[in-house]
């Protein structure tokens, strides 16, 4: 990530105060408009083990996802009669932030992201197509500089798709932060750390749905409808590129098989 | 503790109760006789254990949580060297309802403590700078303990007025350092700082046949499409948890709305229970 | 609770002494005579959830019990062809001690306490009437002074029988304790800490039969021949007020029905 | 560790030996020849493990326990800054019996521990002030561990015994202060203070058919009606834990006697074996 | 984690595909067209994860694990006052097959980090002195994370590689020492000394039909008749694990010679990676 | 143990020098050869509720071993229809080690020995003639000298042996160290920390098979090859005493029949 200013010559403080100082004129550390989205790269099948596969990455920020099922429960109690049970495991690796080493164990915030993101997809996956099975969704986030969460439930869109598990769209994640009266799309970390407010969304852009909604910091009733707003509008970018790398998938696949 | 989330299994909710719930909320009422944003009654005391450093009882129709708060010493966290530390627990003991096991707080309730645990941080309810005690060095730390003793839906709410009575009926025994070491001296006390005006609270409202309930009970919980929390504090939004489903934007725009309306009626019920504490100990 | 001195002024050697002081002259920190029991509250069904429930105040000690049961066995194998079994959970409160804040996962004594309760009720109910099924009795103390572990005996019964299960007798909990030559009833959380003796005592009244008995200290056979005395005298009277509450509750019950 | 206690799956023992052992106690004897308040051979192993700072061996009949103390440093207590610190921890590791399952210690095994502890506690037998290396600062810790290798009932007597038999074996590492860090000095070591006088025992007894028989067989132990053990030190109760079942008064008032007379033959033993160390290790 | 090691669960692979692996082997080739002591095709991404310290990416075919390194600061080992230390972990997610559950390491993944941590420490690859910053106050400690994203055999190899092609892409941070504490300055850098002449590694050898074949696929792992592993640094027999089986005096002479043989190749083309570090973090 | 110099007067580091200077002359802290094993003490039956058990003492290292099955498998989706699955705890009592108390709870090596000692006995014994049951092997270590794994070893081959299990041959465990250039067998502790590599070995004799082999430090080819001879050859003494302890427990116990 380039940044208009040497952030590692700043200390924490200054850091905020550049932060608001450049919001006020409506920009971003890192050059980006205020509605701008980082980068992102979508690759699908990056594991040849799962069902389905993705890697996501937003900027800095990259999830892998692994997707396996339909397939059997166990222990068989959990399973339901008349749907596939989700299961869905958000997990951050040692290494993946900036700070010292994160130990590996699930922490209280990985468990609350993994309900939260099992949440966000068990609306939109046709379970009832598979009573008595479990569809897995495992996320490893490899590397962190912001939006991770959203991030994943990208990532684990696409490889739902790639598993061919049916659903009723595909849900896109967009991070939406505040810095003073900014509201900004996609967090860097240091937007994270020194903003005012967090709000992470997945949606499903085709039918008009918010899947996941969360928010954090102080907010007016305006400013979370800016916020809805701009994150449709990023997320229906994000889907497109969703639908181009399922397609380019395939072709590949294809050519493959004419081989 | 699994580090997995499960698909949760479904209460087992007879199919004629269901649609009974559903019919009634289609006509505007609610099978307790609510409307659809009334709360059910509050009845908060407040204050009522001696052994914490704060407390509250909070019956929210059937849901009852007991928060008790114990104020430590500790060190700060390195990024914040002259705040003190809040940290939010919330379990579900098996007394309070037939489907729970014991044991370790479950992804259910590690959520609401962390829901709470940012409504309560994001509010300026609390100042943390007047808990430090050596900057760099010896902070206080409040311990807000959160014990459901019967559950019957909406523990969000619940569990964020009872944290939030508990803290502000908080006072902090005297600290002096005594060669580099904190002496708790627990006779001498201070109130803990709060903002009143500021009072954060948690309105949850679940989404059925497509109207929109406000305080939902274990039933409602159970067979609802869609669930959402939101936190608010001085007309403010400063938390919100999506959970069960989705809503459209025009859902959201309209729960703000009405989040803010209730937080009004609900903060002045909490403010009055805080001036009348109650050091019976009741459930 | 009201004391003959100030306690908050006094370090704990000086309070130490005080109450053995106290204890030659047969009297006690509170103002009790040695074997008078603290005031007794006692709340019958006071959580809907649950099928049986009670509240029990000893002082400033406060146990809340909840019965769920007789219910089917989670895993099965459990279960027993012949009766039912019982399970038995006492908890502390982080909040509930005057110490500084305790963590919530059960510690050695409490693992130890769930177990000497449940060998103190399970000679009591009639197990043998639901076989394959289990009893569950859950504890936790909201606000402890001293005698916890025997409000929590009494709290259990007045639940079970809140719950309608069957049972040979009422059990009732007392503690007894000694200061230097001086043999108490209930004692309070000075008692305990500095006292020289403690005795947790739970009976079944009617029947004359003695269902936990612990003790810690040091103490000639006459002692403890005293103390049983002192605790069956004592569970007498808790043992009628517990009748009266049950009996209270039927009939308040009985007047909602009416209605 | 599960947090609740549950009631312990019975150990299948067929109806006709249930019978025929109850039948020898009502004649007065038990199926292995005892009286009924006669204790099994008793064999003691003192200070046979060269990497503990003390131990013994214990067989009580095919009961085996083996026990080691271990000393540490450590900072004391905050309520007894001048008194060392002993914990005692029990584990049935699961070459004991067929039954057991690799594992934590169960509340058994807990129990167990915990009855030791307060028995030896309360007993005087050891002088905790003596352990005081600075006060508020440094303190010996006693570790004592207590491994069951073949159970056979009465855990409770057996650890005790071996327990205070490994203490009453133990010496202390010398300890020096550098830089306001202890140094540990294990070459050099004096033998830790005990009262020979107040040797702290057990005594465990059930009540099969209305008789109350000491030293409980495993077999005894899954067919009695009702269990207790008596902990004795210089003919003063210092613990009582009634297990399973009920006593009435009467029981009691025996029970506590005999206790006093059993203890004093079992004292004499373990005096004798404490007297006379065994470095070579047998089982 | 149990602390039992069980007999694992076989893979279920259809007897013909067994009997068509094996057939293929004593015709002295291999199912995906290797010879017996070929590996699979290594490719090495070093240094692409920017929040590490260190880090690389290796596909051993389909095998995939990520390394990363994350350095710390903290007290030596008593017994290596003047030593920094090394930690190595390896965690399979349940990503990495359709076989693993979420959780802890099992024993597998216990016994794959120990042999790695234990090739790399007798390799004289890292100079343990040179992460000394205050002898026995302050040290490096290097924490090695391994994650298995795809497991199809060889995961030993894998891991070794990837934990010495991350190691060799560390850095180290800038630590002062204020007030006797250490600061971390995580902008100004150092590399981490490694000495590549010893480079360390593993050569894993399963035995099929009597064959010794080199870096097995899982397939191979599933249906051997044993399986050994073999560490060398310069020549050198750094690290044995006979994990699966048997083998005779001569099977290990002859895979000595094998693994030195293969160790040469393995070195040039992972040190050409560590010559080659890339910042795109591609899988 | 006897040592020819006085141990307990040096400083690790003069230990080590000592040690080596020993080794260049041949030598070794004990005075034993380097081809020499220390005493090996074996007996069987030890524990009577095991269905096989032996103690082992490799000079004052103490391995006991208790073998249970073969039995019923719980939980019993993990038996195996065509043999029996193995089952192996290898665990140090918190006393056992000259170090300081060492937690109960099963360390990192703990849980590789455990695996590394069932994968030793698993290729000897006859599994497969105990279909869908489990054999178990328990072994705790009471007092460690060095090369508690392979004492362990043949520890849990008498103990098999003894609750009549059947095996394709006796199980042997013999370490090997290096100290410079000496190759020698049997480490104690000192030559286990001081030394400069490690190599524990299991074998059948009569067939000449290795079951367990693990190596430390830095060996050339040739000291490998050096260590397995060597070990083999100690192993051929010990399995001798094996066969001793095991007939005369049967000659014992046949005479016990007779009485």
């Amino acid at each position: 990530m380039q940044y208009v200013i040497d952030v590692t010559k700043l200390t924490p403080e200054e850091l905020r105060a550049k932060i608001h100082e450049l919001a006020k004129e409506g920009k971003r550390i890192d050059g980006r408009a205020p509605d701008q989205h980082r980068p992102v790269r979508l690759e699908v099948g990056v594991l040849p083990n799962a069902d389905g596969s993705a890697l996501v990455a937003y900027g800095d920020t990259v999830a892998v996802a692994a997707v396996y099922g339909p397939r059997e429960v166990h222990p068989r109690h959990l399973a339901l009669p008349d749907r596939a049970i989700l299961r869905v495991r958000y997990h951050m690796t040692p290494f993946s932030t900036h700070d010292e080493r994160k130990r590996p164990e699930p922490t209280r915030r990985e468990i609350e992201i993994s309900k939260i993101l099992r949440e966000a997809l068990e609306p939109v996956i046709l379970l009832e197509q598979f009573p008595r099975t479990s569809i897995d969704v495992f996320i490893e986030i490899i590397q962190a500089d912001g939006s991770t969460r959203v991030a994943s439930i990208t990532a684990a869109s696409l490889a739902l798709a790639d598993a061919g598990i049916p659903m009723r769209d595909l849900v896109v994640g967009v991070s939406i932060g505040k810095i003073g009266d900014l509201v900004i799309v996609d967090l860097n970390r240091y937007e994270d750390a020194y903003g005012d407010g967090d709000m992470p969304i997945a949606v499903m852009c085709r039918r008009g749905l918010v899947t996941l909604l969360q928010a954090d910091g102080q907010w007016t009733t305006e400013e979370i409808e800016k916020g809805l707003e701009l994150a449709f509008r990023a997320a229906e970018n994000i889907y497109r590129m969703m639908r181009d790398a399922l397609k380019s998938k395939y072709i590949e696949a294809s050519k493959i098989y004419q081989q | 503790m699994s580090s997995v989330s499960i698909t949760q299994q479904p209460e087992i909710l007879p199919q004629l109760r269901k649609e009974t719930i559903k019919k009634i909320v289609e006509q505007g009422k609610r099978s307790d006789g609510r409307g659809h944003l009334d709360f059910r009654n509050v009845v908060l005391h407040v204050n009522p254990i001696k052994t914490a450093d704060g407390s509250a009882i909070v019956s929210l129709g059937n849901t009852k949580v007991v928060a008790g708060v114990k104020v430590g010493v500790g060190a700060p966290y390195p990024d914040t060297p002259d705040e003190g530390a809040l940290i939010v627990n919330l379990e579900t003991p098996p007394l309070a309802a037939p489907t729970i096991e014991p044991g370790p707080p479950d992804e259910n309730a590690i959520e609401i403590a962390r829901v709470v645990d940012r409504t309560i941080r994001h509010s300026n309810f609390l100042d943390f700078k007047s808990l430090c005690i050596v900057p760099k060095k010896f902070v206080y730390i409040l311990w807000v303990d959160l014990y459901v003793l019967n559950h019957d839906g909406n523990l969000y709410d619940a569990a964020c007025m009872a944290a939030v009575a508990a803290l502000a009926s908080t006072t902090l025994p005297k600290v002096e350092i005594e060669q580099e070491q904190p002496k708790i001296i627990r006779e001498e006390r201070i109130p803990l700082k709060v903002n009143p005006e500021n009072l954060p609270l948690t309105i949850t409202f679940v989404k059925i046949s497509n109207s929109i309930l406000a305080d939902p009970t274990l039933e409602e919980e159970n067979i609802c499409d869609s669930r959402i929390t939101i936190g608010i504090s001085n007309n403010k939004v400063v938390s919100i948890q999506k959970t069960i489903g989705t809503f459209t934007i025009d859902d959201i725009k309209n729960i703000m709305r009405k989040s803010i309306e209730l937080y009004g009626k609900l903060k002045e019920t909490v403010l009055k229970a805080i001036m009348n504490p109650d050091r019976e100990l009741r459930l």
